[in-house]
């Protein structure tokens, strides 16, 4: 490596030119290779959200029950009885495309420790995943990968992996995303934060060995892919989940005493970021001394060290006379743990490496003075109307073919490779309910936990789409009958220096607000990854479609109450929410007349929260036994869905609604669920009178699915159409 | 029943196990760390699941020439009670206190899912709350849980009825090229097997995660319940 | 002294992975491949100078705990 | 022929087993060992007699399948 600092270099390192004289201001000096290093890791888009940062800020983000927001290492709601629930959602997304397994398992990794750093034991991983066209080779080879991934790291570490999501678009052939989320759950009176304070204080490293891994990570998740990314090797991450499972059982014991003032994992930008960030919190100096860090490799430099993103370590600040209580604990977990450095008063991090002062930065200004982009933002364009349309096929064929397709079939070939039951508290599994059900152990609370977004949606009119995927996560929450909390997001877009792609992300950061406040439903914590973007051989990119992913949770006081989407037996099945047969966007027009075309469906947040409230009251009140929110694939998949999870069949009535048959079974009308009651004329007449939309569509019985057309079909032809997708796709 | 739980460095399912026998016996069990010595005075030994040592080298490997495994050794000598379910399975074979080896899963694939048992004899304290032939639903997790064992051994086990639960359908049929009832290849469908004097029992899947109807069901609540009834105290 | 302990399945014991790569090569266009055995290798660094003693320590540690011989064979090489 | 492909990490990445399986050793009695490394082998049966293009093809199979190049290296040994 070049070792010369100058603007060559700094570019190098994805500073620009003004950048770079900024560093040459504060610093007074040309900077050191180390001090530029940590400059460029920290002003990073990954680090320092630039670009994103004036956008975020426009989203609610508090709440009575809300503890701590945005800005700690993860979001902490209070649940109730004591405790509180810690989460939070984080890309690898170009990690997991170098590097399929490794990419994936470390994405789980860090967003582990996220959780954990702050007190919380993890309980549920969720995660959401959007893959190439199933058509390509490359496509399998990293569903395979990262599949094997999540598992083999969530299956390790013992954390039950849930829930989560699955699209698949070409747009996402060169730059498949990977957001992994974690749920924790500590005493609302232990949380742990970063601040770092007291002057003296031993600096304590623990967790795994400093290797030459990931240098430079945070700028190359902060630019956008060539043709030659698959060259980029040296930044590839190998994950020991053995070890982050020590970690997690050492961090929590050390937690339990009264020895940590504060504590940080080292994520991306490591030793850097997390020094740094805790120094800079509490308005405090830090002195490193790097011959005390542990390390796996000889000869490493002090830029290497402060930039290696090796996995499975945390920075902790100790009580001075608490040290050998914590040595202890590490040694128990066979752990390495260093004292590397102390608490100053300078202001300054101050790095020394044998001897040497290899860096010398005032913290003040190195977070102060990071750059904020405003960003140049093109309004995106409203959808031209979706022209008539008609089915070209009967409807119990074009059901079929929906739920065989890729965005609707089965994922129990995923699913079925994540253990989802350890820790013995999972109420509902994967494909179960319309959200994952995890009980807090000792208790009657519940989480119930999910992670949406439709991009499509989100490409064809980024605020709708915004507001969108926070009503599915909301309304997902709902159908199980447990109450929506708070929301955290991973902000997944293309190149922010595009005014296009800047106007989908303030668009879509838009939608999302104005959803989390019309639904009570603050955003706690997030993640936000850009350049999602492939070169071409010819020279364009092409990006990503807009992907706001959201996570979300909710509690149940008892989660006994808790529905699951399974047909109830001898029920009526009843249609909750306005039906105008809302074609444009949908999987319908997509799968069956190969069409991406017209307006999403219209959010109307107003009828949302009211349907939504009405449903949950039933549901907690014993009224209905069974919920399922209609969203991709319209009513008819979600009646077929709610046959597949039961095997119990249905008789659906023909509607006399004025709707074309195709736009009624299969538009997309949001703010709508299916529920199945035992009284149906006693419970649309209270619905009525709550102002909301119901109707009896059908009864309960049997295990076939009977269409208003006459035309059954068994459960288990269903089940064969819906299961074959995924271990086809990957067998051949 | 006094019982005790060994925790090694890896060990996840510890917790799912304590509240499986909490259930039954109304009293924490005892938590074992690997480093000790010395067993406190119980009826019964549990191995627990999880990835002792991270499943580095081969699952269990590390974790059977931990400190405690001297100790369960001697206490299997004197005629000592002891479960091992998934890793603690694993475990036992490498320690050789059951006979066998737990392969890879014949598709290379962890597998979390349900599956059904037949229970071959209930005449023993693991099984004796079954009807001979019943069948019965758990979970099972686990990349390695493909037993083999050589055909002499495999004379033994069947001969002597050493076999305590096999993969089946819901109704009970036995097929063990069959990847829907026999999921990870097991030969003869074999999912847990008895020491000779059948004291012993290591089995893959996880009975511990099914004991509680808010969880999906209690079908893997008499292996518990019939191991209390046999240590009445 | 670098010490190499070649771990292999027993002959006769399943091979599910090697079935695997095997067809892949198929699949792949390697038509003429026709076993395939997969098996592992631990490469030590072991203080001594005494090759015989080395040998015998790595020999060892492949039976104690490297190897298991209930379904594995090994084999030491002393580099 | 037979052919042997040897997959190891590459230099500088983590080798979580190797580390474990050292650390294991060092407890069991054997505190010699220094530096451990975990590999893949893997045996290969291939139709041929020209040993050249058999080492070639072997390559491809390694560069193909075998290896991970992002985080392995390869070694091709015709026997
Ligand atoms: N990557 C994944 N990991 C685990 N579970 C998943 C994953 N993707 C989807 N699921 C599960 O599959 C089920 C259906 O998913 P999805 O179609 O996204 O539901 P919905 O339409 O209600 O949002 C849910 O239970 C979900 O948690
Ligand atoms: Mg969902």
């Amino acid at each position: 490596m070049k070792k010369t600092v100058d603007l060559a270099l700094a570019r190098e390192f994805g500073l620009t030119s003004e950048e770079y004289d900024r560093v040459l201001k504060i610093m007074g000096r040309t900077p050191s290779l180390t001090e530029l290093g940590v400059f460029s890791v920290m002003w990073s888009e990954h680090c320092s959200y630039k670009s994103s940062r004036k956008w975020l800020r426009t989203l609610p983000t508090t709440a009575p029950w809300v503890i701590h927001g945005p800005g700690e290492n993860a979001g902490v709601v209070d649940i109730g009885e004591g405790y509180a629930a810690i989460f939070k959602m984080e890309s690898h997304n170009h990690p997991s495309f170098i590097e399929p397994y490794q990419g994936a398992a470390t994405g789980v990794g860090g967003i582990l420790r996220d959780v954990f750093t702050m007190g919380a034991r993890p309980v549920a991983n969720l995660n959401a995943l959007r893959f190439g066209s199933p058509d390509t080779p490359r496509t399998r080879q990293i569903i395979d990968g990262v599949v094997r991934g999540i598992g083999g790291y969530g299956n390790c570490v013992g954390v039950p992996t849930v829930g989560g999501e699955i699209n698949f678009h070409p747009a996402y052939d060169g730059n498949p995303l990977v957001n992994a989320m974690t749920v924790g759950i500590a005493r609302k009176d232990r949380i742990f934060l970063s601040a770092a304070a007291g002057v003296g204080n031993p600096v304590v490293y623990v967790g795994s060995r400093t290797g030459r891994d990931g240098i430079h990570g945070a700028t190359m998740s902060s630019a956008e892919f060539d043709e030659n990314a698959l060259a980029k090797r040296p930044t590839v991450q190998v994950g020991d989940p053995f070890i982050e499972k020590l970690l997690i059982e050492a961090c929590l014991e050390l937690m339990a005493t009264d020895a940590i003032v504060a504590i940080q994992d080292m994520g991306a930008a490591g030793l850097t970021s997390s020094s740094v960030e805790m120094a800079g919190k509490g308005g405090v100096g830090i002195e490193l001394d790097l011959d005390a860090v542990p390390q796996r490799e000889p000869g490493m430099t002090a830029y290497e060290m402060m930039l290696s993103e090796s996995q499975e370590r945390m920075l902790i600040v100790l009580r001075p006379d608490r040290t050998e209580i914590a040595r202890k604990i590490f040694e128990k977990w066979e752990l390495d743990f260093a004292v590397i450095g102390h608490l100053t008063d300078t202001g300054h991090i101050v790095v020394k490496h044998k001897g040497q002062v290899e860096a010398d930065i005032p913290l003040d200004p190195l977070a102060e003075e990071a750059p904020i982009y405003d960003r140049p933002a093109a309004t995106p364009q409203a959808p031209a109307p979706l022209e008539a349309v008609h089915a070209p096929l009967s409807l119990d064929a074009m059901l079929l073919k929906l739920v065989g397709s890729p965005d609707l079939a089965s994922r129990a070939w995923v699913w079925n490779q994540y253990d989802s039951t350890v820790g013995g508290q999972t109420v509902r599994r994967p494909g179960a309910a319309d959200a994952a059900i995890v009980k807090i152990e000792d208790t009657t609370l519940g989480l119930a936990l999910t992670t949406d977004c439709t991009p499509r949606y989100c490409q064809a009119d980024p605020k709708s789409g915004g507001a969108q995927a926070v009503a599915e996560a909301w309304r997902n929450i709902t159908a199980t009958g447990a109450r929506p909390l708070a929301v955290t997001d991973n902000l997944n877009f293309g190149n922010p220096e595009k005014p296009e792609i800047m106007g989908q992300f303030v668009a879509a950061i838009e939608g999302m607000g104005e959803a989390c406040r019309a639904l009570d439903f603050p955003v706690v914590s997030g993640n936000v990854s850009l350049y999602n973007e492939t070169r071409q051989p010819d020279g364009s990119t092409m990006a990503i479609l807009p992907t706001p992913a959201i996570g979300a949770l909710g509690v149940f006081e008892d989660v006994s109450k808790a529905v699951g989407l399974g047909m109830a037996s001898e029920s009526a099945l009843v249609l909750i929410g306005e039906t105008k047969g809302e074609l444009g966007q949908s999987i319908w027009l997509r799968e069956i007349l190969g069409r991406e075309e017209g307006p999403p469906p219209q959010v109307d947040l107003v009828a949302e929260k009211r349907n939504g409230d009405f449903v949950r009251n039933e549901i907690l009140n014993g009224t209905v036994t069974a919920c399922h929110d209609i969203a991709d694939g319209g009513i008819l998949v979600a009646a077929a869905e709610m046959v597949m999870a039961s095997g119990i069949g249905c008789e659906l009535e023909s509607p006399d609604s004025g709707i074309r048959p195709e736009a009624f079974w299969f538009g997309e009308d949001q703010a709508r669920y299916l529920v199945c009651v035992k009284d149906a004329d006693g419970f649309c007449q209270k619905a009525e009178k709550a102002g909301v939309p119901a109707r009896l569509i059908g009864r309960s019985g049997g295990n076939e699915l009977i269409l208003p057309n006459g035309v059954t079909i068994s459960a288990a032809r269903l089940t064969v159409a819906h299961e074959a997708f995924f271990p086809a796709l990957m067998a051949s | 029943m006094k019982s005790a739980i060994v925790v090694f460095p890896g060990t996840n399912r510890e917790r799912d196990m304590a509240i499986a026998l909490k259930r039954v016996t109304g009293k924490a069990p005892t938590m074992l760390w690997h480093r000790d010595t010395d067993l406190p005075d119980v009826d019964l030994v549990v191995l627990p699941g999880g990835f002792s040592y991270g499943d580095y080298l081969r699952c269990g490997a590390m974790a059977a020439h931990s400190p405690i495994m001297a100790a369960i050794r001697a206490f299997a000598q004197k005629g000592g009670h002891i479960l091992g379910v998934c890793n603690g399975f694993q475990i036992l074979t490498e320690t050789g206190m059951l006979p066998g080896a737990l392969l890879r899963n014949a598709n290379l694939r962890f597998l979390s899912q349900d599956c059904h048992l037949r229970v071959e004899r209930n005449d023993t304290p693991f099984t004796h709350k079954w009807a001979k032939d019943a069948v019965f639903r758990t979970p099972l997790a686990h990349g390695d849980g493909n037993y083999t064992a050589d055909s002499q051994t495999l004379e033994k086990l069947e001969g002597e009825g050493l076999v305590a639960f096999r993969y089946a359908n819901a109704k009970g049929d036995v097929q063990a090229d069959d990847a829907e009832t026999n999921p990870n290849g097991s030969i003869n469908s074999i999912a847990g097997i008895l020491s000779e004097n059948t004291r012993i029992c290591g089995m893959m899947p996880h009975p511990e995660d099914l004991v509680d109807p808010l969880m999906g069901g209690e079908d893997g609540l008499p292996l518990f319940e019939g191991l209390v009834e046999a240590f009445v105290r | 002294m670098k010490v190499r302990v070649t771990v292999m399945l027993k002959e006769g014991v399943l091979d599910p992975q090697g079935k695997a790569i095997s067809h892949a090569l198929q699949t792949l266009g390697f038509p003429g491949v026709t076993e395939v055995h997969v098996g592992k290798v631990i490469e030590l660094d072991v203080e001594g100078s005494d090759q015989a003693a080395v040998q015998k320590q790595a020999e060892d540690m492949a039976r104690d705990l490297l190897a298991n011989l209930v379904i594995e064979d090994f084999k030491v090489e002393v580099l």
